[in-house]
């Protein structure tokens, strides 16, 4: 047996002191199985060392909310005796080692997550950040994510309805993969994981256990480096058949009463599952390896416990109910094993072939895991970009053209046409508007899906950069004319052993919490994917914020596309021209540069009431937030979505032309309506600073009466771009 | 009307079609497991799309081989109407109900998106519900569509009326810039000798209700009703 | 006995795989490069008392299900 | 000249393809098929001046294009 000592522990990513902590838990030289349990518990994947301490701040409360962080998802109530279901999770480092698998399984991992408390999964979302376009390895990534993304959700018949990708040099050695997906369970039936009953049986299903993954937790805590291609073996590879089943097969046996607790085998598989179960309940478990479904021949324990082999599940059922859930697994045609029992030892203990392999104390082993309370610097402010320190464009039209058809602002109808997504027969708006939204099965509700962060403003600002993260998510839901509910988050980081890196997070967190909490959409889930960096080169911080909401009556909506000519063109909220950190600066003048526009929480919250308000009244016709390149974008988008063309006029404020026009001030949205007057006079009610900017009507879009450009050569420049990236050799 | 919708270990549009038949007949169809060895006595028998058994080895290779599939092979042979939706058209080619074979996407991408099919004929059941050159908008969803057959079928196939839908453009001409998928002869769905089953890729499923954002497959379902009601 | 079957496309059947993948090579900047076409290989583990045997099993298993033979060929090797 | 390459998922690694094809042999009635593993083929003309020149070629090829050796080995067979 291999000897363990402080140099294993280090090969194992445990530093001196952990180790220390670790020998006097134990009490004695641990085996090297239970070394591995103590390596991937720890790891800053499982265990949130550097994290915990700032994730605790974030407001998780609501009376909508009815589990909120630290189970496999989060569980909001929906109304009708429904909840929703719903978690974000990165796939970062294994989908820049393979791009097709490292994706495919991230998604599946945070269906399972979903699925694991009752939910039939009804969504998924996913959040994409790559390198720069020119990277070479760019076209590969992409290529293999998207498709990676398709094959499993298109397989296992769940939409994928929206998300995000953008470009940026930070991302060329550190790709970002983060899949959401949402759920819909009966309210009364979510299922939990914490173990309970001494003598009930522990039971295995999914698929078999093989060699895949082995140490895939402490790899995605661990940053790159040039021999990274070397740890290539670790990757999954991914079966949505099996997940399908799996999927199939556990509804229909949680429609039974024989499931004690649940829980997926996500990172660290076997080890966290049967870890997480016990210390949730307050219980001891003890499992018989040898009885493990194995793929291949002589498996040790250590590699049993430490695969991460995909589809499979951890069950406690009770006693008796073993052969009726047996049944229902082998009519799905899956593996199905009692591998042991619950305890009131308070122990996890493991015997392959009656011989004890590991004994571990549970409460210690996941009550010491380390905490850090790591040293952090925040990031120095930023100037702001005067409007006048911004040459004016000739033709403000062409900057447009030229934004539209950036990486960064071009249409990604070549990505969401990969996806399925219209399956299950309830997309009630498709991917390309601000939010999508999925009809709630057998009803004319709906719930609105976005994701969203504008790592830019992040780095600039982190703070600022986290409150607009949520109030974007926010006002995407508003603008479909949902209520927003809650949000998950998945925070993506560079190293945390580096104080600037760890002040970005601080400050994100603290912006998110902010915005949170003045929103009234508490965190209910999410993730952290730190060591985000190769060669000592972090990605941007991107916290990339899942929103969910309620809608009503799906009647009740907006869309972006314009709906009719000749309606007025209501701006919502105010315009400074703020260019500081905008996508007109970084794309049209290549400056990376200024502060971020400020955010006014409570102003967002007036605004965002009021449009809900203007759209579920029936006032407004469509609606769409204003966000990434400022008005002319937005409204180029309602262009081009519809086909009809618009009229615009800035009104008499001494702002250039071009900071009104593209500057990224925040709480904006724009409304088009058949009675202009009456939406102004309910927002002057109401405090809501509104004007009519413009008429929708013919083909063209025009501005100032002088300026003009046609819809339909906008489109032709939006929609080229990524397909003809993508056809490049 | 009584339908039976065949489930796979891998289907995933069985909820949508049973969701659809129900809305056009009143009725909810039997949910009929691949294992099964005969079908219970139905007017219509459908295969719906998804990805059976994976799409592993050839779309629908291996579910044709199901113990259902001998029972709904013979009611075909006897007659009664099948439909078989994306890999339920796999799945027919597969046991030989229909002529040719889907093979992957010449874009080699799966595709998501509306497409135009023009209907041929509308003097078979699951046409009646829709005028004859009438064009139709209706999402696909495959990778594996692009219908291949040797010349001699397709010059059959055309020539005894079994060509059910082309893909067309918005205004309905059959050229490459409508033909999302290689197909030979933009082909998007075809009948057998009887026109008493039809292949298609296209999810007319999917447009049934306002709520889809068009409802430009609903006249499949109620033709068919109506149709097998006389 | 292992047994490996090919499964490739018939002759005049177009082949987009193949295609893209001769254009990709094209594009990586590999000259020369003529028709280039994809198939598929099936490895078996069977029990089969001897070659002969064999051969007829799996000649089977590629009419019942591992070949379309509307569109493929297959060709079948035995080791023992 | 006819370069054959051969590409398998390596050992160790999840065949959810196989596992399907060897799970649907034994539902068709085929007895004693063991593990199921399924590979690509891919066939290519090419021009080179000799066996080794042409599977260095192949060889560089493979490692850039045709098989993913994350997760894939493969072999190579010139026929001239
Ligand atoms: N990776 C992706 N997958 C699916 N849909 C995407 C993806 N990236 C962007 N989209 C869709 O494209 C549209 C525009 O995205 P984005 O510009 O990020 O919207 P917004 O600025 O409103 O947040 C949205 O509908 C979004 O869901
Ligand atoms: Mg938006």
């Amino acid at each position: 047996m291999t000897e363990v000592n402080q140099a294993t522990a280090a090969e194992h990513g445990l530093s001196a002191s952990e180790y220390d902590t670790m020998l006097s838990i134990m009490g004695r030289a641990p085996t090297i199985t239970e070394l591995g349990i103590f390596s991937v518990m720890w790891s800053e994947h499982c265990s949130y060392k550097s994290s915990r301490k700032w994730l605790k701040t974030l407001p998780t409360k609501g009376p909508q909310v009815i589990c909120g962080p630290g189970e496999n998802a989060g569980v909001v109530d929906i109304g009708d005796g429904l909840a929703a279901v719903f978690k974000i999770e990165s796939h970062n480092h294994p989908s820049f080692i393979e791009p097709y698998q490292g994706a495919a399984t991230g998604v599946g991992g945070i269906m399972r997550d979903v699925f694991t408390m009752g939910a039939r999964p009804v969504a998924n979302m996913n959040a994409l950040r790559f390198g720069s376009p020119d990277h070479p390895k760019t076209r590969h990534l992409v290529s293999g994510v998207v498709a990676g993304i398709g094959g499993y959700g298109n397989c296992i018949g769940v939409p994928t309805v929206g998300g995000e990708a953008n470009f940026d040099p930070a991302y060329n050695g550190n790709i970002l993969v983060n899949a959401m997906t949402v759920g819909i369970a009966k309210a009364d039936k979510i299922f939990y994981s914490a173990a309970a009953g001494p003598g009930n049986p522990v039971v295995y299903v999914g698929s078999k256990t093989g060699r895949d993954g082995i140490h895939g937790a402490t790899m995605a805590s661990a940053e790159f480096d040039d021999d990274s291609e070397e740890k290539r073996p670790t990757v999954q590879v991914g079966d949505p058949f099996t997940e399908k089943l799996l999927l199939e097969a556990c509804l229909e046996l949680m429609a039974t009463d024989a499931i004690v607790a649940i829980q997926d085998m996500g990172a660290a598989g076997l080890t966290s599952s049967t870890v997480e179960m016990a210390d949730k309940g307050g219980v001891g478990v003890e499992l018989n390896l040898e009885k493990t479904p194995v793929r291949e021949e002589g498996m040790t324990p250590y590699e049993i416990m430490l695969s991460e082999s995909q589809e499979r599940m951890l069950m406690v059922l009770k006693p008796g109910r073993e052969e009726e859930a047996r049944a229902i697994f082998e009519k799905w045609e899956l593996d199905f094993a009692v591998i042991g029992r619950v305890t009131d030892s308070g122990r996890v203990m493991l015997k392959m072939k009656n011989e004890t392999v590991a004994d571990i104390p549970v409460a210690p082993l996941v009550d010491a895991a380390p905490i850090y309370d790591r040293p952090w610097e925040p990031t120095p402010t930023r100037a702001p970009v005067m409007a006048s320190q911004s040459a004016e464009p000739e033709n403000p039209l062409d900057a447009l053209k030229q934004l539209l058809a950036s990486p960064n602002h071009c249409s990604r109808r070549w990505i969401w046409e990969q996806y399925d997504h219209m399956v299950m027969a309830d997309t009630a708006q498709r991917p390309g508007g601000d939010a999508a939204i999925v009809r709630i099965h057998g009803s004319e509700r709906g719930l609105a899906i976005t994701t969203d962060c504008t790592p830019r403003y992040c780095y600039a600002e982190p703070e600022t950069g986290g409150k607009q993260a949520v109030a974007e998510a926010w006002r995407n839901l508003i603008a479909v004319g949902a209520t927003p509910l809650a949000l998950t988050n998945n925070l993506n980081f560079g190293s945390p052993e580096r104080a600037p890196i760890m002040g970005q997070f601080v400050g994100c967190v603290s912006g998110i919490g902010a915005a949170a909490a003045a929103l009234d959409f508490p965190v209910v889930s999410g993730n952290v994917s730190f060591y985000n960096e190769t060669s000592g080169e972090a990605i941007l911080p991107t916290p990339v914020i899942g929103g969910l909401g309620l809608v009503d009556d799906l009647a009740q909506t907006a869309r972006v596309a314009f709906a009719e000519q000749d309606q007025a063109i209501v701006l919502i909220g105010t315009t400074a021209g703020w260019l500081g950190a905008s996508s007109y600066l970084q794309e049209i003048e290549e400056r990376r540069e200024g502060a971020p526009p400020p955010v006014d929480l409570v102003v967002e919250k007036a605004n965002g009431s009021f449009v809900r308000e203007q759209i579920i009244g029936g006032a407004a016709s469509s609606c769409h937030d204003v966000s990434d390149g400022g008005l002319i974008v937005a409204i180029a988008e309602m262009a081009m979505a519809s086909g009809i063309g618009a009229a615009i006029e800035a009104p008499e404020t001494g702002i250039p032309l071009h900071a009104w026009l593209f500057g990224e001030d925040q709480a904006r949205y724009v409304l088009t309506t058949a009675d202009p007057a009456a939406m102004l006079e309910a927002a002057e009610m109401c405090g809501v600073k509104a004007s009519v900017i413009g008429q929708t009507g013919g083909e063209s879009l025009t501005v100032g009466g002088i300026h003009t450009i046609s819809v339909n050569e906008l489109r032709g420049a939006h929609e080229a771009w990524l397909p003809e990236y993508m056809a490049a050799p | 009307m009584k339908s039976a919708v065949i489930v796979f270990p891998g289907s995933n549009c069985d909820r949508d079609i049973a969701v659809a038949l129900e809305r056009a007949s009143g009725t909810a169809p039997a949910m009929v497991w691949h294992r099964e060895t005969s079908l219970p006595a139905v007017d219509f028998i459908v295969l719906p799309g998804g990805f059976s058994y994976g799409d592993y080895l050839r779309g629908g290779a291996i579910a044709a081989r199901s113990p259902v599939m001998r029972d709904v092979e013979a009611q075909a042979r006897a007659g009664v109407p099948v439909l078989g939706i994306c890999n339920g058209f796999q799945i027919l080619t597969e046991i030989g109900l229909l002529p040719g074979i889907l093979m992957r996407n010449a874009g080699l991408k799966f595709i998501c998106r509306d497409v135009y099919v023009s209907v041929a004929d509308n003097r078979t059941a699951f046409t009646a519900g829709y005028a004859e050159g009438q064009v139709l908008r209706i999402p696909v969803a495959h990778n594996e569509g692009n219908y291949f057959a040797d010349d001699e079928t397709l010059d059959a196939l055309e020539s005894n009326g079994r060509i059910a839908f082309r893909y067309t453009t918005p205004d309905g001409a059959v050229c490459d810039a409508g033909n999302p998928n290689g197909s030979a002869r933009n082909i998007a769905g075809i009948f057998n000798e009887n026109c008493t089953v039809l292949g298609l890729m296209p999810h007319p499923e999917r447009v049934v209700d306002p709520a889809h954002g068009g409802t430009d497959g609903a006249g499949m379902f109620t033709g068919l009703v109506e149709a097998l009601a006389q | 006995m292992k047994a490996r079957v090919h499964v490739m496309l018939k002759n005049g059947v177009l082949d987009p795989q193949g295609k893209a993948i001769g254009h990709a090579l094209g594009s990586l900047g590999f000259k020369g490069v003529g028709e280039v076409r994809q198939g598929k290989i099936i490895e078996l583990e069977i029990d089969a008392a001897n070659r002969e045997a064999a051969e007829e099993l799996v000649e089977q298993m590629c009419q019942r299900l591992l070949a379309n033979t509307v569109i493929e060929n297959f060709t079948i090797d035995i080791e023992e």
